[in-house]
């Protein structure tokens, strides 16, 4: 058993609550420095730009949005990438309350379908046209991943819609969404954590986000201090886990550990 | 074996169960009223399913029997989960919802560090180990393929790894106002991971290609036998 | 007193999380006892956000009927199987003949056949990938996908030399490779995601 | 009205100007724009500083430097619930420079009367007071920003949208697309049947993957009557594929007479895991009975949560199997206090995260307790870096279908892996040969066409 191994087992708990603490205070150090910054100094995802092309695109036509949540649950990071699609929907809503055509959000879990419902309704509150508030514009549209899929496939053919953004957690069943979404000649944007389903998202758009991308949403859609600077401890530590294994890993070749 | 052969229930069964392949299947054709009918038939029974088995497995017996039978302790927390269980049913009702947002607010500080935990602990330490690993020479005198071949597979692996990882890197600088762009060098390296990204989502693809051809060739030989089936004397 | 009430929420999860992750790594016999204790309360409750689901479910389909919207009567189709699985299964137990019964004999045929209409999606989809956007990693992508289909099938007399080598060499190799570079990724995605809720940063549980 | 529209415009960071804007006017505007940053508590991803941090971090507002002020609105913001409370738009606008007053009130009147009441983002006009404070730079090529291309974009979509006549365009399209997939699942269908009706063994025993091997030795070095924990955690979509592949595992598990310990974090996963016993039970000729040779634990509800949960103590979390009884206390496992005690570990999923979940919570808490993965072909790319590596953090990999009728042609059982390997292969070579026509087609296609640089 090498040097390494015996760090691995004997003190992975505090090896790893160290690795925590120093993320969290890298964190903060970046949100200093971003702070002190006049502009986020992040590259440009294209997907995100398309996204919000094809948002006003829809908007300004006056024509249906669909925004799938996928069937991540609030508990797990699953949940991470419909929180994202959350953050997206209260926006579309205060783009859209008054269209006849209000977007439509659909989610596979308890929760997430409940905060959507949560989001579409404060809007009209805040702008007082509760009137026009329709609650099935916010709706679980299946339990498990398979329902959902099989459920949110109908929201698509029927609702007329435009744009499909699928952000959230799917499985190899966004083929299925993104299909329907062809049938009825529409746009689809898609991101998911779900690595799968990135793969499968790969062949029906190029408007695709992958692997980390869709951690990053916060900062591109609703660039703030906080998401920016996650953006550049995630970069921090990209590059202190690159160094770690060629260093190390050229030690080991060379014998010395 | 013939149709007469099966009993009520597993003929009924096996109707059912063509019936509702063929419904199915007749989505390639175009959308239609017998697919939208099965669909809601397998979301609601989906839902059912989901309802009994958290009563089953959760509620009866975190809830209902300590709150019957249990001591004092158990009652006490079968209570406080009760009430909890209460506020979070509350969010189904807008009025209440804000009620509910305590316990989410659990729920969600709950998750998110077990997930950090599970990273950590999990994937990351793990992996950036198992990297690290690939070039123990020892280890690799002890497998079976020549050992050239392993330090080249080896350096491929490291490769994709590190060149992905790279892809991914957000920090960008942005000269006199124009779109902020990543050094020239970080966007080769980037280049090269998207290769890895495209191989493996290619792999992936095929994954998922082949698994979903199992289930397209169990549904299809079902319905050929079932058809054969009825045929038969 | 909003502002408190968002105070007080936003504690709750900086709090529990905070013993949890702490938990996670350091095993005090006091604080593992207090972390089994949360995630268990968290199980019973996230179970309870399933029934949530379910009633939120209902919700939808009940209003779509009372409106007579249309689609009215699928919803009504969708509440009365809900209905009877809940009778069914319920009373005589999940894993009893009749829950079985209707496990194989509805849930597989349409979910399978779900997945076989997928099958022809993605052949689809794969024929016309590079129509839609030709490129040097597309048709990388497709070369791989082609490779590891061509080096999964075995047939008599149709025999690729070096094809299933080649193809179990991508899977284990550059594959391995790739996914692991993601894996990592998510995982600094995950805890930058995780670190922003336990700062109090990111709120995603209402007001 | 171009600036209620303005803020849709700041999406991009070199837009400094109209980004620091979108934040300003929004706040006087009756909607928010797609750029908005305004609270967001509802769905969540709010972009606040914690509190306490924003008072650790020194206040360097300056007037002149206008993005940076988009930044750290997101800040002040969040501190205060700015576009929900009157209040705080009151303190918004005494922060704000003259001419962003002035526009305010031009912003408001506009678009109350204007006909994109609350429609935001779209067509934005750089028209910005603050571009009279800054010199512009100038330089020899035009300079458009990212807001104005797509601006542009979207008004040539517009004006696509207008004179095309999409309808008939698109209508004819997917009738010869919906005849292209008709025409794949004809090809599909008579690949699949054609073996099955010439009962031709067009077929050949794959050879033996070297993964199954290790697998399937691991079994075997565990002794006779072993208590296992099985997770059958897959859903119905996938079980063609999955009960193959973990009807081969388990059935081996069986003639070794293994106690099975039935767990699963997907609510249809005990359903399924009865389903394959009495599969088993009828093709294997065995007499496995609830409680005498396994125990159905049941549903697991929580995802990483319940496995951390159930990795630290199974007791607690499940200390009922599906019919009520306290199984723990049962001769068989009495002697499992944690989940180290069982003697192996077999998970089988057709979801890579489910399969990251399970190796992530619940392997570090193993101990020396091997764990084997049965995952689906879909997930085996991401399951392997677990496998094989060093430190190994899965013991044992058996992949989809094709690792099935591997696990069975390595051990010499005759099994649901080999029923339908004709047929699939068949249409597997099928599926392939029509992607790759197409590519061949559409990748000479776009050589031809494509025009030398």
């Amino acid at each position: 058993m090498n040097y390494l191994d015996y760090l691995y087992i004997v003190d992975r708990g505090i090896q790893g609550l160290g690795f925590v603490l120093i993320f969290f205070f890298v964190m903060i150090i970046s949100a200093i420095i971003v702070r002190r910054r006049d502009k986020p100094f992040i590259r440009e995802i294209p997907t995100y730009s398309k996204l919000k092309q094809s948002i006003s695109l829809a908007v300004e036509s006056g024509q249906r949005l669909h925004l799938s949540l996928g069937s991540g649950g609030i508990n797990s990071m699953q949940g991470g990438s419909a929180l994202a699609g959350l953050s997206l929907l209260k926006r579309l809503y205060r783009m859209t309350y008054l269209s006849d055509r209000p977007p439509v959000a659909t989610s596979g879990e308890g929760t997430i379908g409940i905060l959507s419902r949560d989001s579409i309704r404060s809007v009209y509150e805040e702008v007082g046209v509760m009137e026009e508030y329709e609650p099935t514009t916010g709706q679980v549209s299946g339990l498990t991943p398979e329902p959902y899929i099989a459920g949110t496939l109908l929201v698509i053919l029927d609702q007329h819609v435009s744009t499909n953004i699928l952000m959230g957690n799917y499985n190899s069943g966004i083929a299925l969404l993104a299909d329907a979404g062809e049938r009825r000649g529409c746009l689809t944007v898609a991101g998911s954590d779900n690595i799968t389903a990135q793969a499968v998202g790969y062949v029906f758009t190029e408007d695709l986000l992958v692997g980390e991308e869709l951690f990053a949403s916060g900062a591109y859609i609703q660039p703030s201090t906080m998401h920016v600077a996650s953006l550049h401890t995630q970069d921090f530590f990209r590059w202190g886990i690159v160094a770690v294994i060629l260093v190390a890993g050229a030690l080991k070749l060379a014998g010395v550990m | 074996m013939s149709v007469f052969d099966l009993n009520n229930l597993d003929l009924l069964g096996a109707i059912l169960s063509f019936g509702l392949t063929l419904i199915i299947l007749s989505f390639i054709f175009g959308d239609n009223l017998l697919f939208r009918f099965a669909i809601h038939v397998f979301v609601g029974v989906t839902a059912g399913y989901v309802a009994v088995m958290t009563w089953y497995n959760v509620l009866l017996p975190e809830i209902v029997v300590p709150l019957i039978g249990g001591s004092q302790a158990e009652r006490f927390y079968s209570l406080l989960v009760l009430v909890l269980s209460s506020f979070l049913f509350m969010k189904a009702f807008p009025r209440l919802s804000g009620w509910g947002n305590p316990v989410v607010a659990y729920l969600v500080g709950v998750g998110t560090a077990t997930v950090i935990g599970g990273a950590v602990l999990g994937t990351l330490f793990p992996q950036v180990l198992a990297s690290i690993n690939l070039f123990d020479i020892p280890g690799l005198f002890e497998k079976s393929s020549p050992v050239w071949m392993q330090i080249s597979n080896a350096v491929v692996i490291l490769v994709g790894t590190i060149s992905v990882l790279i892809f991914f890197h957000f920090g960008a600088r942005s000269n006199h106002g124009s779109h902020p762009e990543r050094a020239a060098w970080i966007s080769a390296v980037a280049w090269m991971g998207q290769i890895f990204i495209s191989i493996t989502f290619g792999v992936l693809f095929a994954g998922v290609y082949i698994a979903s051809m199992t289930a397209f060739a169990e549904r299809m030989t079902f319905s050929a036998n079932f058809i054969l089936l009825l045929f038969r004397p | 007193m909003r502002q408190l009430k968002t105070s007080i929420v936003v504690a709750i999860a900086v709090i529990t999380g905070i013993i949890v992750l702490v938990g996670y790594f350091i095993e005090l016999p006091v604080l593992k006892n207090l972390r089994i204790m949360l995630l268990h309360f968290a199980v019973i409750l996230i179970a309870v956000t399933l029934i949530v689901g379910v009633v939120n479910l209902v919700q939808v389909h009940w209003k779509k009927i009372q409106n007579r919207q249309s689609g009215g009567v699928y919803s009504l189709i969708l509440l009365i199987s809900l209905l009877v699985t809940i009778i069914v299964v319920g009373y005589f137990g999940p894993t009893s003949t009749p829950s079985l019964w209707i496990f194989s004999n509805i849930q597989i045929p349409i979910a399978s056949s779900l997945i076989a209409v997928l099958t022809v999606v993605l052949i689809y989809t794969g024929i016309r990938l590079l129509k839609r956007g030709f490129n040097f990693f597309s048709l990388l992508f497709m070369v791989t996908v082609l490779i590891v289909i061509l080096g999964t099938v075995s047939f008599q007399g149709f025999r690729i030399p070096g094809l299933r080598e080649l193809s179990t060499w991508i899977t284990q190799v550059p594959a391995v490779g790739g996914a692991r570079g993601i894996l990592l990724g998510v995982a600094l995605g995950t805890i930058a995601t995780g670190m922003r809720v336990l700062m109090g940063s990111d709120r995603p549980y209402g007001r | 009205m171009s600036n209620d529209i303005k803020p849709n415009s700041g999406t991009s960071p070199e837009n400094g100007k109209e980004f620091e804007k979108s934040g300003e006017v929004q706040k006087s505007t009756t909607g928010q724009s797609f750029q908005d940053s305004s609270s967001d508590n509802e769905t969540g991803q709010e972009k606040k500083t914690p509190d306490w941090l924003d008072d650790a971090i020194p206040d360097e507002k300056t007037s002149d430097n206008v993005a940076e002020k988009s930044l750290m609105q997101d800040f002040h913001e969040d501190v205060e619930e700015s576009a929900d409370d009157p209040s705080d738009r009151e303190v918004e606008e005494k922060d704000l420079p003259e001419p962003v007053k002035g526009e305010q009130e031009e912003d408001t009147i506009e678009v109350q009367a204007g006909p994109l009441v609350g429609v935001e983002g779209v067509l934005p006009v750089e028209l910005d007071p603050f571009f009279i404070h800054e010199p512009v730079r100038r330089s020899i090529k035009l300079q458009v920003t990212k807001a104005q291309e797509t601006q542009a974009l979207l008004l040539d979509q517009m004006i696509k949208g207008e004179i095309e006549s999409q309808p008939e365009v698109t209508q004819s399209k997917a009738v010869s697309n919906n005849i292209l997939r008709i025409g794949i699942a004809i090809f599909l269908l008579v690949s699949i049947l054609l073996p099955l009706s010439t009962r031709l063994p067009v077929t050949i025993t794959p050879p033996v993957s070297r993964d199954s091997v290790s697998a399937n030795q691991l079994i075997e070095s565990i002794s006779d009557g072993a208590t296992v924990l099985l997770t059958v955690d897959y859903e119905p979509g996938l079980s063609a594929e999955m009960d193959a592949a973990l009807a081969s595992v388990v059935d081996r598990m069986m003639m070794k007479d293994f106690y099975l310990v039935l767990v699963s974090t997907v609510p249809t996963g005990p359903v399924q895991a009865e389903r394959l016993l009495v599969l088993l039970n009828q093709r294997g000729g065995y007499q496995y009975e609830s409680s005498k040779n396994y125990t159905n634990l049941g549903y697991m509800p929580g995802g990483p949560i319940g496995l951390l949960n159930f990795a630290e103590a199974p007791r607690q979390v499940m200390p009922y199997d599906l019919d009520g009884n306290a199984v723990w206390y049962s001769p068989p496992l009495q002697t499992i206090s944690s989940i180290s005690d069982f003697h192996l570990v077999v998970v089988a999923t057709e979801n890579p995260d489910r399969a990251r979940s399970w190796v992530e919570q619940v392997q570090p808490k193993l101990g020396n307790t091997p764990i084997i993965m049965v995952v689906s072909r879909q997930a085996e790319p991401l399951v392997r870096p677990y496998y094989g590596s060093e430190p190994s953090q899965i013991q044992g990999l058996v992949s989809g279908f094709g690792g099935g009728a591997f696990y069975l042609s390595s051990n010499a059982q005759a099994g649901s892996s080999s029923m339908y390997w004709s047929s699939i292969n068949l249409a597997l070579i099928a599926g392939g040969l029509l992607m790759l026509i197409g590519a061949v087609m559409y990748t000479g296609k776009s050589l031809i066409t494509r025009k030398p640089e």
